[in-house]
């Protein structure tokens, strides 16, 4: 086996120094009944990367890529490019094979890129300090709810309607064992995001309302309004960012009054990856949040000599030390999508950031006045940045599959996202980013356009 | 030469990224959120950005330049092949939410994965998505607590050893569990009489480890899942050793009714410098109804087929606990995941256990004279070493130890860990170490531990030739600096 | 642009520092009428990383990669797997972006690499010395000849007529220009090479004979036998392998008296890649001739302190030394292709080197056993290791470019390699690897018996 | 530690490919040329594999890691996306000898590459396939032969400045030429009159570099040519130096008639520590007809040939000299070249003149009080800064600077070369150096400067913080161990 360097010799002189006769004499503890007779059941015998690869190529040749159709899915997920120097980048061994840095002194490399990471990230959201990355947006939603109950002390959380449907699963899910109470409801249909019923759901038992910025269905919605009803209400505000991109042309959460920043990094850096590894992030506008927060957190020092440098802190929140007293049970960050996102970014700059944003906002434009043009479909959105709702008159579902076999990834249907609510089946969520080509969209209209027709 | 920080030496005009100029400021459909002010995030060139990142990995220790003997991190080659084949544009560039008629193969690689952990577990089913070994042992937990609840038993406490990783009590605890511990017998093993006396109607369910914490095998795992099963509980096995036994025991057969898999351990996804992880959780029968949406199944027809809270019906699954994350759970690494595993094979795989019980015990025995071994005597460990900090003079401790390991090249063991021996170090060397590459690591560690008996005091300042000399965490965590402080502008 | 870290800021800063008003006046010796006074004719702008990436993706797709099809050719360049550790390997910033290794002190991950390469190459070879590389096989092949030249002080070489007809035409060109006499020859169609004719051929004035090995027709020359002969009359045997898989499974040509070997080693980590950058090795059998040879040699030092170190040696052959003396005017070996030679070889060992060699040598007498049963098909080798030629008893180019038409890259014919050579116009060159699987040799059998029929 | 060969570590018996196993003996067809002694060559598995490299990498210094100011040798910066599209299957797994009609592709990109340096060089025609800067040398001058050869005019010599590269006149000699010396200029550039003195019926042609090895370009370089052209000769200029002008000059214009291209340089192929290079010649339309087969050909109709020899004829190019080498060339360089082409554009081009040029003569006068710099009063310097050894203390060398700017962190500039200089310093910084990085290392040179003017003799000692001291050259010379000498078993 490729992978195994012990030969047959070294086995047996490493046997001779232990004692022992055969290697099942160092199994001795597993009870005879326990020990597996033969190989495992239907498991093939050990196989070159030839065969293991070509294997692989033929699975992945029953996927449609994205990058070999008119592509148009967002909600959550985005296609951008990626510059090459990212992924040589995180293929670096030391960056690719480093453990976790709990060995400051011989783990810079990570801490400090996290260091930076996180200063971005923080910045991004117009946050005072972000922690050094969680599993993915939606987990990093339920750690911000759980984070707003212990500072509030309170149980009530108000999931805004236009939250990605997956994310306040989660949160229903995770509440149901801790018993938190979960206000939600459906997104509506129109314009301009519903502030005034959301903050209409905000009491006095509220520990957070959550809303997303942009929101399920694209729209921008006025944050600051609701930072100002929660606040009055004694609430913190929880806003969750998708599209990372998007904050190079609107206002941050944190200068709009959020209290907790979560979103999904991926978008920068990551790629799709069919939905994960992707990169939590996690950002609090008061650094007296900071002890409150879940997950690792890289602060500077310095060391015997004076040197600046970087190391794990704050770590008496976690489980490691104080077990079943931590803010949270994780143990992970999502690492190396961190570097992807930072290296990402660090490419991208002020400069570059706005420029794609802008791009991706001035296609998006062109992409909705065009697609509205088609008989039978309106576009909802009063307001959105790369991804906007069609209204589509029929079911969307179908409309996407049918388009699907034509080879062209249309979108997601809200159908998909909300399934069983029949009032918002003939919506479809168009996303729109500088990977998009004009011909994209021509394709797309004229595809469309046939299926209604 | 220090490497600065990006901050330091970026220009927020600067940029790696040609892209086309659009003038801000004309008309937009941003709802009036138009970003003004400056965000104070800066930009380097290709270059500089090329040569920042290339500088910092090399303040870094890595398995691709030596051995890591974390003891319970199962810190091993990660292949080649495995980043090869998880870029694939087939797999890397599919959004999650396309239509399931084009994503066909990377359903078929959830399921395939899916079943090669049952089979190599011996359970019934698995929840492919949670994201982390944390994640997944909190998706067992709540399985357990939802199979629980269906029969309307709400029982309140787990038990949990000693020597468990402090992710159990968390995870424990996070799903609303009282938690208690369970002791050891004097051989490090969980004391069968003990738990037989804590169990009753309160009792949820036991979290244990598997081979131990200790590097032990729990001989009596059999009975203490009859016991648990007997007392109406459920049994989580904590799955960070499985490398040790993969191929040679499935959990399964010792009454195991969940168990969590680190991808990134047993089946060698790249560690990344902390994350990201993968932690799929193996059910037994009892459990799998709860595990949560979504997953993958293969219908009579050979269709693999997602199965969502739409379809939850249609595949029999309405128990099912709730949703653990958004999408599908962390493909990249199923990518690689299997990759391994059809590299192994059946054959492999039994090998990688043996070959990382061999390294681990011929550890032991190359250490054992000048190292307290405290179940030393009580036979053979399983893929890790453990000794005790007995023998050191006055003033030096495993931390010195670990810290003087640095400068003979090494990424130092696991310390402190477990709590019940005294300065605990816990050495797994892993299959991928060659016997050449353990037998300098044996004479590094050697020369420490002789320094530590001796009272070398020169340890105590150690690591010298590290990138960095010994970081002040007190400085770090009472005024925490976690952003750059400097100004947004250039 | 994103290469280009200047901002303008710094710019106005550096001309400030220089003294001058604008770059235009650093560039004041060239004339007025050489400037040019707008850009370069016809070329685009500066362009972002997804539309070059889209533009050479889009001629990529011009070819037909041999992934992509049942595939058969060799004749001098071989599609070997290369493990996926190679690619990681020479990616490396600190291989990849190094320069020549003039500075020992920080260039000992280059030299120690070639140190080990030439070892490996000298044993794999038969030889006492290799060097560091060459441009490609063809190239050394002269470089041999005129060594030979400088060894022997001869002027006449006999070229085999089963040497690669690139290789005897890059000899017989560069010849034109130093006066040596080029006694060449078309091959036998004959199952076993002509020796005699080929040693019928060497005199007393022949400085060497120059024979390939397997060749060009995939038969195994006994070269023993025409080393003798060679040394007889004081001339010395060049060797020319263009498989190096071969002589994991035959013996090496050192071993059977060759006095100078020389390569191709592209098959061994390197790939096709259309021809280049390719990798020409050079060995030779006997140590004294060191100092003959040409290129760039590594050799064993110890630095001031004792400890063993390698550095670039022997440069006094060299032009950068001895300019217009030089051996050669060779400046460049092949290093980035050496290091994923040596990185292959080291995967592969000796065991791996020979499993490969007899996987490639019973694939290929399958194949040859299977093709030779087609009607009209006649398998021309007695000896052949893993490339054969088939007599199809029609015209073999037209052959190939229909089977091409259809998807099947089916060999080399003989009239692509000797074009207007009627005697050889009906030969196929097959080549079998590791890569070959079953159903690509039943694909061309079956596409083969339709094209014949 | 020390890393050892693998010829130290590794087994005949270890491997770390998993192939068939293939018993050895049996019946074969291999004409009784079976192998059976062993080969000597180690193995080691993957794990090992990838540690061993990834630690001697370590040892070496790179683009990646800091500044390499080698003047003449550009060495810039290497863009990522050069490495992805030249890794694309429809490039790097294409055979050369495919039929043309399966590799339209692979003739565009060489079709489009050499259209652009016909037209960034204002030349007629480009030879593709020589395989680095010298090859392409000796083919232009073989190109000048043959020209001069299909005239019946039998020329001898070729002229070169004496600051010339070692490769000009290996490369006259290799093609048969006697090499005679042009005198330079108290400025640094050839003496015209000189030159033209020496002009006459048996020179064949001058080989010129410009702008020349002093970084000075030629300002004569019209009136050379001419002169050349009206003795009957030809012009070749070296074209290492092209990145000083690209964009902002074409050498046809002045009269150059062969000019090889080191893609590595100007185009920024990766240097790989030594090759592989590419050396495409633009010819003018005297010498084109000369050039050597293969070549490609666009057509009328826009498809794309391959022209080689069986179809020389049909393209009007029977006067070909030959063939320099099997196949067609780098094309792994060509895809790397053009898409930098691309991504520069027009624009970017001449911005990488001009900033490669503002670079140096920022360097140029950020030194020049300290150092001497023996043509810094007559004018700017383009690409690269000379210096040389005057006011250096009595027994410090330009060695011993050299290896001292080894310990600031810095590959060392060229040292010297060219020879008309004394202890000569040439310093090339090209124009993906950043400001900032070009201070620091404008601080850390002046500090050298200072140490070497002091007399600072612990200079002599340096390096002392690189991976080796200073390596005994002349043991390596004198007693030359080429190849590991240990046995060919284990």
């Amino acid at each position: 086996m490729r992978y195994l360097p012990l030969t047959q010799a070294d086995r047996s002189a490493m046997l001779d120094r232990i004692g022992v006769s055969s290697i099942d004499d160092l199994f001795v503890d597993v009870p005879e009944e326990a020990r597996l007779s033969g190989p495992i059941g239907g498991l093939p015998l050990h196989a070159g990367e030839m065969a293991v690869e070509r294997h692989m190529q033929r699975l992945s040749r029953r996927n449609l890529a994205a990058g070999d159709a008119p592509f148009f899915l967002g909600a959550g997920a985005y296609r951008h490019h990626v510059p090459a120097s990212v992924d040589h980048v995180i293929q670096r061994g030391e960056f690719l094979t480093a453990y976790t840095p709990y060995q400051p002194e011989i783990a810079q490399g990570t801490l400090q890129m996290l260091f930076e990471f996180q200063t971005q990230v923080a910045r991004l959201y117009g946050c005072a300090v972000a922690n050094a990355s969680m599993y993915d947006g939606s987990t990093a939603c339920w750690e911000a709810v759980a984070m707003a109950g212990r500072v509030t002390r309170r149980k009530r959380v108000v999931l805004s309607g236009a939250l990605h449907p997956h994310y306040a699963e989660v949160v229903r899910t995770m509440a149901k064992f801790t018993d938190d109470e979960i206000a939600d409801a459906l997104p509506s249909l129109q314009g301009t995001p519903d502030n005034e019923g959301l903050i209409a759901r905000i009491d006095d038992e509220t520990s957070c309302v959550v809303v997303q910025y942009p929101d399920i269905l694209g729209r921008i919605p006025d944050l600051g309004a609701i930072a100002e009803a929660a606040h009055a209400k004694g609430a913190l505000l929880v806003a969750v960012n998708t599209e990372p991109v998007a904050l190079g042309a609107i206002k941050s959460p944190g200068e709009l009054g959020a209290d907790i920043v979560v979103g999904e990094g991926q978008a920068i850096g990551v790629g799709l990856q069919f939905g994960g590894p992707y990169l939590g992030l996690f950002a609090v506008r008061d650094a007296r949040h900071a002890r409150q927060m879940p997950g690792r957190l890289c602060g500077e020092t310095v060391d015997a000599e004076g040197k600046r440098g970087f190391v794990l802190t704050l770590s008496t929140r976690e489980q490691h030390i104080r077990r079943e007293k931590a803010t949270s049970n994780i143990c992970t960050n999502s690492g190396l999508c961190a570097l992807a996102f930072s290296v990402h970014m660090t490419l991208l700059g002020e400069e570059g950031l706005r420029r794609l944003a802008a791009c991706n906002h001035s296609l998006a434009c062109e992409a909705a006045d065009r697609l509205a043009q088609i008989p039978g479909v309106e576009l909802l959105n009063d307001s959105f940045f790369n991804e906007f709702t069609l209204r589509l008159g029929t079911d969307a579902r179908q409309v996407v599959r049918r388009l699907a076999d034509d080879g062209v990834l249309a979108g997601v249907s809200l159908g998909r996202l909300f399934p069983g609510v029949d009032a918002l089946e003939d919506g479809l969520l168009v996303a729109v980013t500088e990977t998009t080509t004009r011909e994209d969209i021509e394709t797309l209209a004229s595809a469309l356009q046939e299926a209604l027709a | 030469l220090e490497e600065p920080l990006i901050f330091e030496i970026g220009h927020a005009e600067t940029t790696g990224v040609d892209l086309p100029e659009i003038a801000p400021g004309g008309p937009n459909r941003l709802g009036g959120m138009e970003r003004r002010d400056p965000i104070g995030l800066p930009g380097l060139s290709e270059p500089e950005t090329v040569r920042h990142y290339t500088r910092l990995s090399r303040q870094n220790y890595a398995i691709d330049l030596g051995l890591f003997p974390l003891g319970s991190c199962t810190m091993k080659h990660n292949p080649r092949l495995n980043e090869k084949v998880a870029r694939i544009p087939g797999f890397a560039d599919v959004h999650p939410l396309q239509p399931v008629s084009t994503v066909r193969g990377a359903l078929e690689v959830i399921n395939e994965l899916a079943h090669w952990l049952i089979e190599l577990t011996g359970m019934h089913g698995v929840a492919m998505s949670p994201k982390a070994g944390a994640h997944g042992e909190l998706c067992g937990i709540l399985c357990i607590r939802a199979a629980l609840e269906a029969r309307g038993d709400a029982r309140e406490v787990i038990l949990v050893p000693e020597s468990a990783h402090g992710t159990n009590p968390a995870t424990a605890a996070f799903a609303g569990y009282r938690v208690e511990n369970i002791p050891a017998n004097a051989d490090g093993r969980v004391d069968l009489e003990a738990l037989k006396a804590r169990l009753g109607p309160d009792v949820a369910g036991v979290m244990i480890t598997n081979p131990n914490t200790c590097g032990l095998f729990e001989r009596d795992m059999k009975a203490i899942s009859d016991a648990v099963h007997a007392a109406g509980g459920f049994v989580y096995c904590d799955g960070a050793n499985f490398n040790a036994i993969v191929g040679k025991v499935r959990p399964g057969d010792l009454g195991v009714d969940a168990m969590h898999i680190n991808l990134h351990k047993t089946f060698s996804t790249p560690h990344g410098g902390g994350g990201p992880g993968s932690g799929p959780v193996v059910l037994s029968q009892a459990l799998s109804p709860y595990g949560p949406l979504p997953f993958t199944a293969r219908t009579a027809d050979g269709v693999v087929h997602l199965v969502e809270e739409e379809n939850a019906a249609e595949f029999d699954h309405t128990s099912a606990f709730g949703r653990m994350t958004a999408f599908h759970g962390q493909m990249g690494m199923f990518t690689r995941a299997l990759a391994y595993i059809l590299s192994h094979g059946a054959d492999g795989l039994a090998q990688v256990a043996e070959d990382a019980v061999l390294n681990a015990n011929y550890i032991l025995r190359s250490l054992d004279d000048l190292l307290d071994a405290p179940f030393g005597d009580s036979g053979p460990c399983m893929h890790e070493a453990l000794f005790g900090d007995r023998g050191f003079a006055e003033g030096l401790s495993t931390l010195d130890l670990a810290k003087s390991l640095i400068d003979e090249g090494y990424h130092p063991m696991t310390m402190y860990f477990p709590l019940v021996v005294h300065g605990a170090m816990l050495i797994e060397p892993t299959e991928t170490e060659s016997k050449a590459g353990l037998d300098q690591f044996i004479e590094a560690f050697r020369s420490v531990a002789e320094r530590a008996r001796a009272g070398d005091g020169a340890m105590k300042q150690a690591p010298y030739y590290a990138p960095r000399r010994r970081l002040d965490e007190t400085q770090a965590a009472r005024k925490p600096v976690l952003a750059w402080q400097g100004a947004k502008g250039d």
